[in-house]
């Protein structure tokens, strides 16, 4: 005797909660558990690398803004790091300490983001707000410093493009004691919870191998074991300067990720700690850059560690004002990837934790 | 005309109504619904006879648990929408005779058997009463029938696991 | 929920950088036309650029060029003779090596950087694709975990028929990667296990980062 | 009950007409100031104000919410089954209203003295489930098929359960009438049935919660993962309907508990009894109508499989053997 059942394709997305933009999922469903999961993107593709072979460097850094819209500040970061490569221009020490500063705080915001909408993937709507309120502080401080509170176009081919206000360090002083005590304060609320450890432990499992060879990076990457962070490993910027670690999980599960983010929260924190307390009140914040940007012929690669992973800048130049080619390698893209791989024989509960997990940004993905 | 009259003919027709709608309706849900109605009415006249405690239990079984059950198979499970009935005209003809004979004997044998007319006393807490029987007079069947339902308990998990191979 | 303030906050913002952007636009511009004449020297082909490379490889010997040796004799030996079309060294991208390889050997190539004990390329962390007008390249940026080193391998193909093999067998990374740069640059990867257009629609006529490509309106 | 069916005369039904009037007059009004009162703390909880803005106080926000449902235009899917699709609401919403007869406030107020109040209430929340799954059928929408199942699935499971903490109850009380199980918890807050029950107050209220299908059990309508579940499609006052019957048994359930578990009517000290009965349950039932609320803005949601491992390993058993101790107990003490 056999019971014939029927298998249930179900569109997750375009327009649904739980894809965090316009990501669109097909499923198919034997009861409550997935045997193929297909994803479709491309919704919400800008052509952003179309467009900037028509726009000079700086007009290409409002478009990156919008691509990791959580996290602008690196992505601002990683195009003008590339031109600087390019150029080999010197960038005054002020303007780094700006550049560090703002890149550790957005990823703090980023990380909060992700916290909360994680949360509420899972059902606990009140961390979401609670994350909101402390991620304002940050967006705040943002907006105090270049008038922007998520596209905030702030770092230029040479450094920054205003300096910090009066007070505006002393703000960001104070902000760190604050933000170390509310991330307390979460982990007693959430990390303990048993409903929440139930949902997240030993979900979504790989390991290293798999992780590499899907070439996925940040958080998902060091998840499972390997210490992989391009503060680290590829310093660029002040980095080498400061004191911090790189946390680590050998566990790859959902509750690895989830640590992780929270301690690099802490990290973060910790940078901007003392890149505060080394700020130097005088020096120049722009280094001494033609009207026009024209990087020499030749190519490049730079890549920075962004809230995400790895988050690359290829150029190609050839001497103009704008640049030949210019590609993104956009770690929400790529750490995409592995989704299909995870979600089969999990339930579309698991789809949601296992998708949460992995953080990702459609304005990204897209591009 | 008392109260307790209206109530079994409302009761009565609902129950009848209902099985005739759960034979003939197409769709299996309706069926499942109309069934539904007919539990939910030998319910009403379970209370009209002063057995609450059956007819409550009517309720949760018959209308919640076994109803739901066959929801969910159907649900769960493809099944064609319509079926084509071939039309057999003698078979119509003899189904009716049969029904009415039937009828005709229901009929006589009723109106002539004569139930004695005992007059039981209600008893106050019914689900003591029926408790106390199950227990004393009635346990072997009781027992035999818990039995019967673990077999059938044991029976269904282990092709369930069949099936799941 | 959180999309939508998003989007709420996105639209408040734009209105601001709108402006800013707009300002700086016309202090570009004017500039531009002053320099346009100065442009056209400047653009030279990348052959040339990988020739002057090469000039300046044999006047002092650059750091990696033993990498780069050690690299190209591999794939000599172990490949073929014509497995490398071209090698230089990528002074501005902290002197990466960068080797050529022909589109038919690429696989094998591949396979060598992922099993050899001196490179250990596990990582492959960014694939692009380029049109160089003259012909087409695939850019390969690969880094090993182990060995924290960084390799770069290019693959050039024809602009009319551009074939090269694929590596997701290799890297499960190379699959949206090279979907990516079929749909916007047309390049087929053969062995690819599900090639179709990531980006576009599926109907979509074209490949968008075509320098020839002409877009359906123009003024968009 | 009885007596109604067997005097049917116009007083009698006039009197019932206007009584159940007056009971889904207050359902009504709880329900309007349940769902304010659930937004106001859990905006609280939040950080946020929650409704102030219609009316003093925002108090006539649920007003105008449901004001706005009724007035909404009434859409069906197309190729929903637009019979099953109307009946579902109704049969979801009769039994959440119809189970509230037997709970009773005091001594003197309730609307049905019935013998087996309990098994009645059980066996007509049981009814609701069909009506949830008949809309999630009839939808023909898969997000909404797989709420149906999933808040079916859950909804037996829990009410085995439920029905069987109760039993703990019954069996120190000797009886399923909702008022003697309240007067056999007379005399201060120690004879309440919390404190011997207090393994089967936990299976209830966990059950129960399950049985409300909210937070941490609000997988039915999980909205980050099936977006609304079986009333997805449902918009107007047939959606108007399901919420009612949603809100109409947190007032059940809340009611129940107070009956079973904490005293009813009776005050927590004897030198308190001068205030009256009444007061007394609302207390208890406002208490426990704010801890559901509470649970809701604070607990993530729990995952399918856990939850019927949860429902059938652990409270199932759990309540077996609270039976059985019970019973063993109160044999020894006779």
């Amino acid at each position: 005797m056999s019971i014939r059942t029927e298998e249930l394709l179900v569109n997750v997305g375009p327009q649904h909660p739980s894809t965090h933009g316009v990501f669109r999922l097909v499923v198919k469903l034997d009861g409550e558990v997935i045997t193929e999961a297909t994803p479709v993107i491309g919704y919400l593709h800008r052509g952003t690398e179309k467009l900037a072979e028509n726009l000079s460097y700086t007009q290409i850094i409002p478009y990156t803004d919008r691509m990791d819209y959580l996290s602008a500040m690196t992505n601002n970061y990683v195009l003008c790091h590339a031109v600087e490569t390019l150029m080999k221009l010197e960038i005054p020490e002020k303007a780094e300490y700006l550049r560090v500063i703002v890149m550790e705080l957005n990823r703090v915001a980023s990380h909060l983001v992700w916290w909360g909408t994680y949360l509420l993937d899972i059902g606990a709507m009140s961390p979401f707000l609670y994350a909101f309120r402390d991620r304002e502080k940050i967006v705040e401080l943002f907006n105090e410093l270049c008038g922007a509170r998520l596209t905030y176009f702030y770092m230029r081919v040479g450094g920054v493009k205003w300096d910090a206000p009066p007070g505006w360090i002393d703000k960001v002083k104070e902000f760190i004691p604050y933000m170390r005590k509310q991330i307390e304060e979460y982990e007693k609320l959430v990390t303990g919870n048993e409903i929440f450890l139930s949902r997240v432990k030993d979900i979504g499992k790989y390991d290293s191998q798999t992780a590499i060879n899907y070439g996925l990076s940040g958080v998902n990457l060091r998840s499972t074991g390997i210490d992989w962070d391009l503060r680290k490993q590829e310093p660029y910027s002040l980095y080498e300067q400061f004191d911090f670690d790189v946390p680590t999980s050998t566990d790859g599960d959902c509750f690895a990720r989830y640590r992780l983010r929270i301690e690099e929260m802490k990290q973060s924190l910790s940078i901007v700690e003392q890149a505060v307390a080394q700020f130097p009140e005088e020096g120049k914040i722009m280094a001494k850059v033609p009207r026009v940007i024209r990087p020499p012929a030749g190519e490049v690669y730079s890549r920075i560690e962004s809230p995400r992973g790895e988050i690359g800048c290829h150029i190609v130049s050839k001497g103009k004002a704008e640049p030949y080619r210019l590609k993104f390698r956009r770690p929400s893209f790529v750490n995409l990837q592995i989704l299909p791989e995870l979600l089969i024989g999990e339930t579309m509960t698991n789809l949601v934790t296992i998708f949460g997990g992995i953080d990702i940004v459609l304005g990204e993905v897209d591009c | 005309m008392s109260g307790q009259f209206i109530f079994f003919m409302l009761f009565s027709v609902t129950a009848i109504g209902g099985a005739i709608m759960m034979l003939n309706m197409e769709r299996i849900m309706y069926m499942i619904a109309s069934a539904a109605v007919t539990f939910l009415s030998l319910a009403g006249i379970y209370v009209l006879l002063h057995a609450e405690f059956l007819a409550f239990v009517q309720i949760l079984i018959y209308a919640g648990a076994i109803t739901i059950l066959m929801i969910f198979g159907i649900v769960l499970t493809k099944h064609e929408e319509k079926r084509e009935e071939p039309k057999r005209r003698f078979y119509h003809i003899s189904l009716f005779a049969g029904v009415v004979g039937l009828f005709a004997v229901f009929y006589y044998v009723i109106n002539q058997s004569a139930f004695p007319a005992v007059t039981r006393e209600i008893a106050q807490d019914q689900t003591k009463e029926i408790g106390l029987l199950i227990y004393s007079q009635y346990v072997i069947p009781f027992e035999l029938v818990s039995i019967l339902l673990t077999i059938a308990l044991i029976g269904a998990i282990i092709i369930a696991k069949r099936e799941g191979k | 929920m959180s999309d939508r303030e998003k989007e709420i906050e996105k639209k408040e913002e734009k209105e601001i950088k709108k402006e800013t952007e707009k300002k700086e636009e016309k202090e570009i511009k004017k500039e531009v036309k002053k320099d346009t004449a100065e442009e056209k020297k400047a653009s030279s082909s990348s052959s040339e650029r990988e020739k002057d490379a090469q000039e300046e490889e044999e006047a002092a010997p650059l750091p990696n060029q033993d990498k780069l040796d050690k690299l190209v004799a591999l794939f000599k030996g172990q490949v073929s003779e014509d497995a490398v079309v071209d090698a230089y060294i990528n002074e501005l991208d902290h002197h990466v090596p960068v080797v050529t390889v022909h589109s038919d050997h690429l696989l094998a190539c591949a396979a060598i950087l992922l099993s050899d004990e001196q490179l250990k390329l596990n990582y492959l962390r960014n694939v692009s694709g380029v049109d160089y007008e003259t012909h087409l390249e695939v850019v390969y940026q690969f880094v090993s975990m182990e060995l924290k080193h960084h390799y770069v391998i290019k693959v050039k193909t024809d602009r009319d028929q551009p074939v090269v093999p694929s590596l997701t067998s290799l890297w499960k990374t190379a699959d949206w990667n090279e979907r990516e740069i079929y749909d916007l640059l047309g390049i087929t990867f053969t062995g690819h296990p599900n090639m179709k257009r990531i980006m576009m629609p599926d109907d979509w006529v074209g490949h968008p980062l075509r320098k020839d490509y002409e877009a359906a309106d123009p003024e968009v | 009950m009885d007596n109604m069916i067997e005097q049917l005369s116009i007083g009698s039904v006039s009197l019932v007409t206007l009584a159940t009037a007056a009971l889904l007059l207050i359902v009504l009004v709880f329900v309007t100031y349940g769902i304010y009162f659930e937004r106001k703390v859990i905006g609280w909880i939040q950080l946020r104000q929650g409704p102030n803005r219609t009316g003093p106080f925002g108090l006539l926000q649920t007003v105008a919410d449901v004001f706005k449902l009724l007035i909404k235009e009434d859409t069906i899917p197309n190729n929903a089954d637009k019979t099953v699709f109307k009946l579902g609401p109704i049969i979801s919403f009769i039994p959440a209203f119809v189970v509230l007869a037997v709970i009773p406030y005091t001594e003197n107020l309730y609307f049905a003295n019935l013998n087996v109040g309990l098994l009645y209430y059980v066996a007509l929340s049981g009814i609701s489930t069909i009506g949830i799954l008949m809309g999630g059928w009839a939808s023909n929408n898969k997000y909404a098929l797989l709420g149906g199942m999933r808040s079916v699935a859950q909804m037996i499971s829990y009410e085995i359960p439920l029905v069987i903490s109760m039993v703990g109850v019954i069996l120190m009380t000797g009886s399923l009438n909702m008022i003697q199980i309240v007067e056999g918890q007379a005399g201060g807050f120690w004879s309440w049935n919390i404190f011997p029950q207090i393994v089967a107050f936990g299976i209830f209220i966990i059950a129960a919660v399950a049985e409300l299908n909210r937070t941490p059990f609000d997988l039915p309508e999980a909205e980050s993962e099936l977006i609304a579940g079986y009333h997805v499609e449902y918009s107007g006052f047939r959606f108007a309907f399901y919420m009612l019957s949603e809100y109409v048994y947190i007032y059940a359930i809340a009611g129940l508990t107070t009956v079973l578990f904490l005293g009813g009517w009776h005050a927590p000290f004897a030198f308190l009894s001068f205030i009256p009965g009444l007061i007394w349950f609302i207390i208890k039932f406002c208490s426990i109508v704010f801890f559901l609320f509470w649970i809701r803005a604070t607990m993530p949601r729990l995952r399918v499989d856990h939850l019927m491992g949860l429902g059938w390993k652990v409270l199932l058993p759990l309540s077996l053997v609270n039976i059985f101790v019970t019973a063993i107990v109160l044999e020894l003490l006779k």
